[in-house]
């Protein structure tokens, strides 16, 4: 009874909880970096350098008047950023944030397709959201959201095939197993692959240069134009769940997960001092940072030439690493 | 989306038998049957694209004409 | 025999079946206050751009022909409110023109170092919300850092940040404050480092070149017959510059050059405008340098009553040829017929011919490419 | 519990599969469709069939029915393709087919539970797992199979699919 049903309960609570909280600092961050990045200071006001923003934005959220247009379809208006969200929590489920039990809520061995999979659900939110708002701008980003997101997941997946082939496993855990025994991270076997899977994410979770679906400049907020108070911020918690699922993502399968670097040096292994959890989230960290930053310098592609980099560029690519990765394998 | 239907509720008695009968061609099958059904949408659709960018309805009424 | 007669409708239909209509705005992010395009699309391509304007009308030109000569400086602030100097700097020598008033070259000098650090804020501020346009946030940042400087020097001259009644009939009410000069020159040697900042961010990289290069590609035959200029005309390699060709205030004592475009696509006219900031710092350092001594004020009567008569002065403002007609009856103190030629409307025509084919995302781009204030548009 | 479980899963596919055909708009329809698509991978993965399961989830419900909805969405643009439920003729040929495959499984279950009675533990000796190791993973297996025994048509079936890719761009693209 414990440990089916009371621990893993224990784990979701507190999985959702930080991954939440780590949210609304993401944010928080996001907005400080920026803010250096721009020659600003970003917000001050509220606590000293402006910490409790974090708490004060979803308060002001919540407290937000909720409007629901009169023509909109309404179960779906409500339904949609609930189906953004759950599937950017639900992936959590299976990242492990270190090799025992006790850091991970599911163990299944087809990790990596159960995250694909379920990421592939999280385009519903958008494209329903777009189209039950009843208007024009979020229906003309939630049709750019669905190609976007359906042509640089094949992109995204056919690079991780490649990683799973060197790995030989698609559970998490073997992966980064396989990183130890490989004695390197794979972002150094992979390194066309790391790219990829970062660009692609980029892509997948609507940030610049490729934040086409909102488009604030184009599309006026493209698919949550018409939402306000806690339904948006369903949406902009899903946002950013998903770049933290996607730094996630690439910090365990490209950059070793929860292990200290050079795992297989004794000489380095007082930094096993340092638990596993720690390192893992100071690779996600440092991810989120590379995405704020990218967010700072560079301009939005368009509509077509997004498109054309997915499947001119991406895919080629991609087909190319997996078939010279697959070749490595029989060879070596 | 019909069609969708009932390839599931196909593919569910194949993974059930196969289940049953510790065998996995059910499942080999309904990898297959899915493939099918992804051919088969992208084509479907391609013709209600086609045909609503003719005729402006979907209605199956009017596609009896095989031709436009 | 019936596939023939079918033919044609299916071509037709092919064609119009998809067709979305938008409204861009009034209230939109990027029309640049508060424009109206009526976008009608296929899919996300552009068929046909309507621009609906006068969300901001304030009869201007109405205003002027019933304020007297002195108190219409005011209300040309208010036209082009963020390239007030220039407009102010247009109508006073307008008046002077019909007048036939001689301005101490003190004052000119001045007027020019002024026009040309408004051309400079007013293109900090094109290049900061174009780029935000295409999503380039930084640069917007960046750029108003910049005109922050600016608006401090105008603070530091006349007072305003925004609306500066800085000119008068005749001459400048107001000579420089001791020290503005060097702070001038300081600003120019800021400028000069924070430019490649911009460039640095946008020139080189590959998604601005892919966002601005052969977009809204218009030809220097076309785009004199559409009546465009500034910026816009010369991207297209027409050159035309009101500086060179009419020179007013002190122009024609200074060296600059005029950059032309050869394509006539977005990207020219970015580079153009980028090459515009240097000469304007150029045109400010010979200014700022060869500041003569003298009084500001030129002779002018206390009560201004032009003669009889009309005139038309263009100016070059930073968006492009900034006329006024001028027509006065010689006897009531005020004009007898204002008229503004406007450069942002004369631009906004070439939105609709601009965006043809492009898609909505370009639009914005284009809108930006123009560089319109609505407030000039609509006066 | 793993009764109750089918039992639950059962009850809301068929629901949803109803309201699948039943809804009056269409993109109620399509959501009515995912969702019974991700109730079956979760059926599935009762099965022990996980890789089918995530299959199931990733090209049907992320793929196909986005498709759909991405259909669905462009066509009722403008308006609502009037419903029409006319003809009974239609209806009456289907109640008859819908009948006579319901007495077709009767029969079968009648019969294969008359004759053979043969359990299922049998029935699996009969046909053994082709890499019997129960060592290896579902997927493994799977995909053990997949590349040895069915290699042609799996080989078939990609070519299928590039022939469905072709045919659909050719199809919807407006002017090549």
């Amino acid at each position: 009874m414990l440990d089916t049903f009371v621990i893993p309960l224990l784990q979701i609570a507190v999985l959702v909880n930080a991954v939440l909280v780590a949210v609304t600092f993401l944010v928080l961050m996001e907005r400080k970096v920026m803010g250096w990045a721009q020659a600003r200071l970003g917000p001050m006001r509220v606590g000293p350098y402006g910490i409790l923003q974090a708490i004060v934005d979803p308060i002001k959220l919540i407290l937000k008047e909720d409007i629901t247009p009169a023509k909109a379809d309404k179960w779906v208006f409500t339904l949609a950023p609930i189906m953004s969200l759950v599937p950017a929590l639900v992936v959590f489920s299976v990242i492990p944030f270190g090799p025992d039990p006790l850091y991970y809520v599911a163990d299944i061995n087809v990790g990596l397709l159960f995250i694909i999979s379920v990421t592939s659900i999280g385009v519903y939110g958008i494209i329903l959201g777009g189209w039950s708002s009843n208007s024009k701008y979020p229906l003309l980003a939630s049709l750019r959201a669905s190609a976007q997101l359906i042509s640089y997941e094949i992109a995204v997946v056919m690079t991780l095939v490649s990683v799973v082939l060197t790995a030989g496993t698609l559970n998490m855990i073997g992966i980064v197993e396989a990183q130890r025994e490989a004695g390197l991270w794979f972002a150094f076997i992979q390194p066309v692959a790391c790219v990829l899977v970062f660009i692609g994410g980029l892509a997948e979770t609507n940030r610049l240069p490729f934040d086409l679906p909102e488009a604030e400049t184009e599309l006026t907020g493209g698919f949550h134009t018409e939402y306000s108070g806690m339904r948006w911020a369903l949406f902009f918690l899903a946002e950013y769940a998903n770049i933290i699922v996607i730094s996630a993502i690439v910090a365990l399968m490209f950059f070793g997960g929860w292990m200290r670097p050079f795992p297989n040096v004794e000489a380095l292994s007082f930094l096993d001092l340092v638990p596993p959890w720690v390192w893992y989230c100071g690779k996600i960290f440092f991810f989120l940072y590379i995405f704020v930053w990218i967010r700072a310098t560079f301009p939005r592609y368009r509509y077509d030439q997004l498109m054309a980099l997915g499947w001119k560029v991406f895919i080629p690519i991609a087909i190319g690493n997996l078939v010279l990765t697959g070749i490595a394998k029989v060879v070596l | 989306m019909s069609i969708e239907l009932i390839l599931n509720a196909v593919n569910i008695n194949l993974v059930a038998l196969s289940d049953q009968l510790q065998n996995l061609v059910g499942q080999v099958f309904v990898v297959f049957i899915i493939a099918v059904a992804a051919a088969e949408a992208a084509v479907g659709l391609g013709i209600i694209i086609a045909f609503y960018r003719n005729k402006e309805t979907v209605n199956i009424d009017e596609m009896s004409l095989m031709r436009w | 025999m019936t596939k023939v007669i079918d033919a044609p409708r299916r071509i037709g239909q092919a064609f119009d079946t998809d067709e979305l209509v938008l409204n861009m705005g009034p209230q939109h992010p990027s029309t640049h206050g508060v424009l109206r395009v009526v976008l009608r699309l296929d899919g996300e391509r552009v068929v046909d751009a309507d621009c609906v304007i006068g969300y901001i009308h304030r009869g201007v030109e109405k205003l002027c022909e019933n304020r007297d000569w002195t108190q219409i400086v005011l209300l040309t602030d208010r036209m082009d409110y963020v390239a007030a100097a220039t407009s102010n700097l247009g109508y006073v020598e307008a008046v002077e023109k019909l007048m036939q008033v001689e301005v101490p070259r003190r004052a000119r000098y001045i007027r020019t170092i002024l026009a040309e650090l408004q051309r400079i804020a007013s293109h900090c501020l094109w290049l900061g919300t174009h780029a935000m346009d295409i999503g380039a946030m930084t640069v917007l940042l960046y750029s108003f850092r910049e005109r922050e400087f600016v608006l401090d020097l105008f603070e530091e001259y006349c007072g305003a940040r925004l609306t500066y009644n800085s000119m008068r009939v005749g001459g400048l009410p107001l000579d420089i404050p001791t020290g503005w000069d060097k702070r001038v020159l300081a600003f120019c040697d800021v400028m000069e480092t924070k430019l490649d900042e911009y460039e640095e961010l946008l020139t080189n990289n590959r998604i601005w070149l892919g966002r601005t290069r052969d977009i809204g590609v218009i030809s220097g035959e076309d785009a004199t017959a559409l009546g465009l200029c500034g910026p816009p005309l010369r991207g297209s390699g027409v050159s035309r510059d009101v500086r060179k060709d009419e020179p007013n205030a002190a122009y024609e004592e200074f060296e600059f050059d005029i950059p032309l475009g050869t394509r006539g696509d977005t990207y020219d006219r970015y580079l153009i405008r980028l090459e515009e900031f240097k000469q304007s710092i150029r045109i400010l350092r010979q200014a700022v340098e060869g500041l003569p001594e003298g009084p500001v004020m030129g002779k002018v009567p206390r009560l201004i009553k032009p003669p009889a008569g009309e005139t038309y002065h263009p100016v070059e403002s930073p968006k492009g040829e900034l006329g006024y007609f001028i027509v006065s009856d010689g006897r009531s103190t005020n004009p007898y017929r204002f008229r503004v030629r406007p450069p942002s409307f004369c631009n906004l025509q070439a939105l609709n011919r601009l965006c043809k084919g492009h898609l909505v995302a370009d639009v914005v781009a284009l809108i930006g490419t123009i560089d319109i204030v609505l407030g000039e548009v609509d006066r | 519990m793993d009764a109750f479980v089918f039992y639950l899963l059962a009850t809301l596919i068929l629901g949803l599969g109803i309201m699948v055909i039943t809804a009056r708009n269409a993109v109620h329809s399509v959501l009515f469709l995912v969702l019974n698509f991700l109730l079956v991978a979760i059926l599935y993965v009762t099965l022990s069939a996980q890789f089918v399961a995530v299959i199931q989830v990733l090209v049907y419900a992320g793929g196909i029915v986005v498709l759909y909805l991405f259909v669905v969405m462009l066509v009722s643009l403008k308006k609502a393709p009037e419903l029409r439920s006319d003809s009974r003729r239609v209806g009456r040929t289907g109640l008859l087919l819908a009948g006579v495959v319901l007495a077709e499984l009767i029969a079968i279950v009648w019969f294969t539970s008359a004759s053979s009675g043969a359990p299922p533990a049998q029935a699996a000796a009969d046909f053994p797992p082709r890499l019997a190791s129960d060592a290896m993973l579902n997927t493994e297996r799977l995909g053990w199979v997949l590349y040895t025994e069915y290699l042609i048509p799996f080989e078939v079936a990609s070519m299928l699919l590039l022939v469905a890719m072709i045919g659909a761009i050719v199809l919807a693209k407006k002017n090549l």
